[in-house]
């Protein structure tokens, strides 16, 4: 066992599948602990909002869903940095985990808003710039996924998929944009700036949402750790499979 | 427990969300443990 | 050096020095067209490193780069641009193309292609030459026309890399590539220890 | 490069493509157009700007999956790698392809408005808007085409990865033509289109040539 | 001729999802036509039905291309045309083309025409004229392939050739879903519709083989 | 018979009798793959006819029908399924294909691809068989295996005609085809005359 030079380390595959075999039990525990609760407080113990009615309750999906879709985005942009710069293979493979589950969060987004958007805006759908990057997003995780599913040299993918997610993440800010210039929009702006600190939304709300925010962040991860040792695995597999077959 | 008018939006979103969460944590386990089986197979085919 | 994971060659070390060719053999799916692609400079190493500058090196591989709707003039012509190559001449002369000059791509039979690509290495002046089986479906005509171009190249102070499954079109040492195949074990990429 | 262009070019032209393609596309969707919505003027000239980007946008796809494969296919690609940095190649070749169809849509875009009841006022905002912006979407397109070179077939594909990159150069084009249409004030979505296309044009060939480089792989 | 479609359909699917890859495509489509004329309800709800067909063309174009073509330059198509009568095959292949792009769409036209603001009383409408009229946008197209293959011009003269032939299907198609849309009586543009359909499908393997034989030659 | 308005070949007449083979020369161009494909059925003689039924005949030719991303095992299955064989057994034998039996058409080297598409003939139970440079890319292992294949099907009765530059892959009579080369005056097509 040598010294812990660089935190790359924990990126080397065998290292990667020992630290996240180690850590997986709590992440998991902690997510769905927290998600349960923050759910369970926020559906059965806290009361309706004087305009929404009981829909607010749906806030504590979506919000958390939503922030979790653009999180995972910034995942992949930063997996394929590393990938490109670095070459480290478990980034790549990060990056391919992780797709999938936040195409799944930004699903959840886009359904949880679409059935809100009926009693309160009167429509399931509007073309609204914040819904409609939304939707863009939701392409970009389609097209990375379809990408890495259409070529089948490992390698080749990993280098194609990392710069597709970087071209898309500078176009994905460039839309965002363009879509304020194109549309003002109903939906509401942002009341619990991360960055800034301060927040708009009342306590009583406040806090079941962020402690399901926290749950998801986990539960995020997990997800994303267990299918990046899959892919770990099944590189080991077919590397396999290719000797015996030899 | 009274969700008002409202009840039907608001069991639908939570219902929506919980299946498509249960679908993606199904099937990523359920990957998990059939790569872990055809390696450790592999593995046992080399080794032995 | 590795394809897919695999690895195919390990070891191989080549000088081939002014004025003399190589010829390299080995058995179906052994490396040779990945060696040369490396040595081109169009897929990277493994491990180890070129000394030489890809730049220097002129590639036939076993794609013939013919456009279906171009005549052979124009391709050709395309190509000695592209180099800065003055006229065509040399390239017609070398494969005796002048009777489809202004044949389109299409309808060039596979000897035809073979010679068509081939006489691009008539307008590029490259000092290391590195040729694919460039005698596939050629004719006796055509070897002997490879030959002549082949020796003239090697006169004037260059150097070929030839992989060959028959005998090479040129007299010149024969290396078989089969010594140093990479035993089956050996793997290449970061996934193969991951686990173990 | 130059030489490159011209077989590029040559090649547009011999498969049939070239000119004509884009144009029969642009017809064909502004003719179609009327039988969609119905005829009445008012709702023509509302939407007409809009489906004319549309079409420049759909018509740029239709031609850019063949950019590279092709040439991948039969071995030109390596060959071209070896005789030029492959960033000059990228450049002609997306050159070649705009040539082939943005350029010839900027000019057709006009009269073809006219034929979609789009006031004459609107038609130089029009124009400006398709030569400006049409550059981005030849340039965007190589990089998506160099994504997909080792995908046969991958037409779909390729659109999926090109059309969300295509969004922000669509939102500002249309918005011109929009505006120049109601007679409006148009120099600051201009602006941002041309900035748009010529980070484009600047950027692209760089990062579709490294596509291109690990696909040659 | 089994063998053949599920060869196809396998060949489609490894080049990005398949179904998946259609219904992104069809989605961005329809996410980019706000973009063009504007997010009003109004504006949208006219433009919806001839956006859905002109994407479903666009998907047409782009796959068909090089349906053929690729079988051609490989070596396959002649191979094919030893072991199976070509009508069978064009039969076939345009079948497996139909169904991971037309078929997908007509499933997909009610949701999609609901982001497009399309009146709910619009959707079935819509769902038939897709499901009817699409198998005739493959069955003309593999002609039109085949006849590129014929000519060896290479791809684009495809969509050229084809583009015209495309248009009584589009306008028909778009009638139906316009009137469909606006609670009008839909059957006898349907019929024509459906008809022509039929039609495509039942002639156009002949024209297309005979198409691909002068080809071979 | 004619190419693009070119006459090619004339008065070749062939007839080769059950259990034996042919192999036919002659230079780049003169029109060898024409005849193999007017043999098959794929091109029309520009005057003569086939005794034969094209129906009997399997052809190989330069093209290899390789699809990238198919495997092997999926590519010979198609043509199993096509031609009615119960299983790809015999073709992964013949050419010893089970080692890349899983590998894909885009990873496949040269002489690998050329195994692929003569493994086909395998499974296709045709008497008559067209081989158009069988040999090109094969190393000496894969040569053997075609002549192994080769001495089968004349063993159970069938017929070969091959065209090869080098030695044929069999023992066998050769047939130079210069012989039949139609002088440059001749042209044919109903254009060529119809001006005269
Ligand atoms: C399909 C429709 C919808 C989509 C795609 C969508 C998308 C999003 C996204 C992406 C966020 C996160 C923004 C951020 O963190 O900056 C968000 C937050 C939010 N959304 Fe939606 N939304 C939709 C509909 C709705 C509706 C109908 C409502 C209620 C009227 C709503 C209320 C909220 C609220 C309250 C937040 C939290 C804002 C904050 O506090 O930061 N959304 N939504
Ligand atoms: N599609 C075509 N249209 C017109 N001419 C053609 C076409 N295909 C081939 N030719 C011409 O016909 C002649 C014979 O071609 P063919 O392919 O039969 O030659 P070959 O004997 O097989 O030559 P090789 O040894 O090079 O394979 C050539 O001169 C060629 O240029
Ligand atoms: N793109 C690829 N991805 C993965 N593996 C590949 C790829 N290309 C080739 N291979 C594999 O690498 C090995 C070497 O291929 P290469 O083309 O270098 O062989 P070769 O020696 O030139 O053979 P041949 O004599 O058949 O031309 C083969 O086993 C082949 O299957
Ligand atoms: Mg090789
Ligand atoms: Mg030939």
């Amino acid at each position: 066992m040598h010294a812990m030079g660089s935190i790359w380390e924990y990126a080397n595959p065998r290292k990667f599948m020992g630290w996240t075999g180690h850590a997986l039990p709590w992440l998991w525990a902690i997510g769905l602990g927290l998600c349960a609760l923050g759910l369970v407080w926020g559906f059965f113990f806290t009361g309706d909002d004087f305009r929404m009615g009981s829909t607010v309750k749906i806030i504590y999906i979506h919000v958390p869903a939503a922030l979790m879709a653009i999180n995972g985005y910034f995942l992949m942009f930063a997996a394929a940095l590393i990938w490109l710069i670095r070459r480290q293979p478990v980034s790549a493979l990060v990056g391919r985990a992780a797709a999938p589950v936040g195409l799944v969060m930004t699903l959840i987004g886009l359904v949880t808003g679409a059935i809100w958007g009926q009693p309160m805006w009167g429509t399931w759908w509007a073309w609204d710039p914040r819904l409609t990057s939304f939707l863009i997003l939701a392409l970009f995780y389609l097209g990375y996924i379809a990408l890495w599913e259409a070529i089948s040299d490992q390698d080749l993918a990993g280098d194609l998929t990392a710069m597709l997610a970087i071209v898309g993440s500078v176009f994905a800010v460039l839309s965002r944009y363009a879509a304020r210039f194109w549309n003002q929009g109903l939906h509401q702006g942002t009341s619990v700036p991360v960055v800034t600190g301060g927040r708009t939304i009342d306590d009583y709300f406040f806090w079941p949402l962020a402690i399901t925010m926290v749950g998801f962040f986990f539960l995020f991860v997990a997800l994303v750790l267990v299918r990046a040792r899959t892919e770990v695995r099944a590189r080991r597999l077919s590397v396999l499979q290719a000797r015996q077959a030899i | 427990m009274d969700l008002g008018q409202y009840a039907f939006e608001v069991l639908a979103a939570y219902g929506a969300s919980f299946a498509l969460l249960g679908a993606v944590v199904a099937t990523t386990l359920i990957r998990a443990r059939r790569v872990r089986r055809a390696l450790e197979e592999a593995e046992a085919r080399k080794n032995g | 050096m590795a394809r897919g994971g695999r690895r195919l060659l390990s070891g191989v070390s080549l000088a081939v020095t002014r004025g003399t060719a190589l010829s390299l053999h080995g058995r179906n799916g052994l490396g040779k067209t990945s060696l040369l692609r490396v040595l081109a400079g169009l897929l990277d190493p493994a491990e180890g490193r070129l000394i030489h500058d890809p730049e220097k090196t002129a590639y036939a591989g076993h794609g013939d780069a013919i456009k279906a709707s171009l005549t052979v003039a124009e391709m050709l012509g395309f190509w000695a641009d592209l180099y800065g190559a003055a006229s065509i001449e040399p390239a017609l002369l070398a494969f005796d193309l002048d009777a489809i000059a202004g044949r389109r791509g299409e309808a060039l039979s596979a000897g035809q292609r073979r010679r068509c690509a081939l006489a691009r290495l008539a307008l590029v002046n490259r000092p290391i030459w590195l040729l694919d089986e460039p005698t596939a479906a050629l004719d006796q005509a055509g070897q002997a026309e490879l030959c002549a171009l082949l020796s003239g190249h090697l006169n004037a102070g260059g150097s070929a890399l030839l992989v060959t499954h028959g005998a090479p079109p040129i007299d010149c040492p024969r290396l078989d590539l089969e010594a140093f195949r990479a035993t089956p074990g050996e793997e290449a990429g970061a996934f193969a220890e991951a686990l173990e | 490069m130059k030489a490159l262009l011209i077989r590029d070019l040559r090649l547009a032209l011999r498969s049939g493509g070239g000119f004509g393609l884009g144009l029969a596309f642009y017809l064909m969707v502004v003719v179609l157009t009327p039988f969609a919505i119905g005829p009445g003027r008012a709702g023509l000239t509302s939407v007409a700007p809009g489906i004319l980007w549309l079409a420049a946008l759909l018509a740029a796809l239709l031609t850019l999956e063949r950019l590279f494969a092709l040439d991948a296919e039969d071995g030109s690609l390596e060959q071209l790698a070896m005789a030029m940095p492959l960033e000059a190649a990228v450049f002609a070749k997306a050159l070649a392809h705009w040539l082939t169809s943005g350029a010839v849509l900027a000019a057709l875009g006009p009269p073809l408005g006219v034929l979609l009841a789009l006031p004459l006022e609107g038609a130089l905002p029009l124009f400006w808007a398709l030569l400006l912006g049409s550059p981005a979407l030849s340039f965007i397109g190589a990089f998506g085409a160099a994504l997909t070179v080792a995908v046969r077939r991958g037409g779909l594909l390729l659109s999926l990865l090109v059309l969300p990159l295509y969004v922000p150069t669509l939102i500002f084009g249309a918005e011109v033509a929009r505006r120049g249409a109601q007679g409006l004030d148009y120099q600051a979505p201009l602006a941002l289109l041309a900035a748009l296309s010529l980070g484009c044009v600047a950027a692209m060939p760089f990062a579709a040539a490294a596509a291109l480089r690990a696909g040659l792989r």
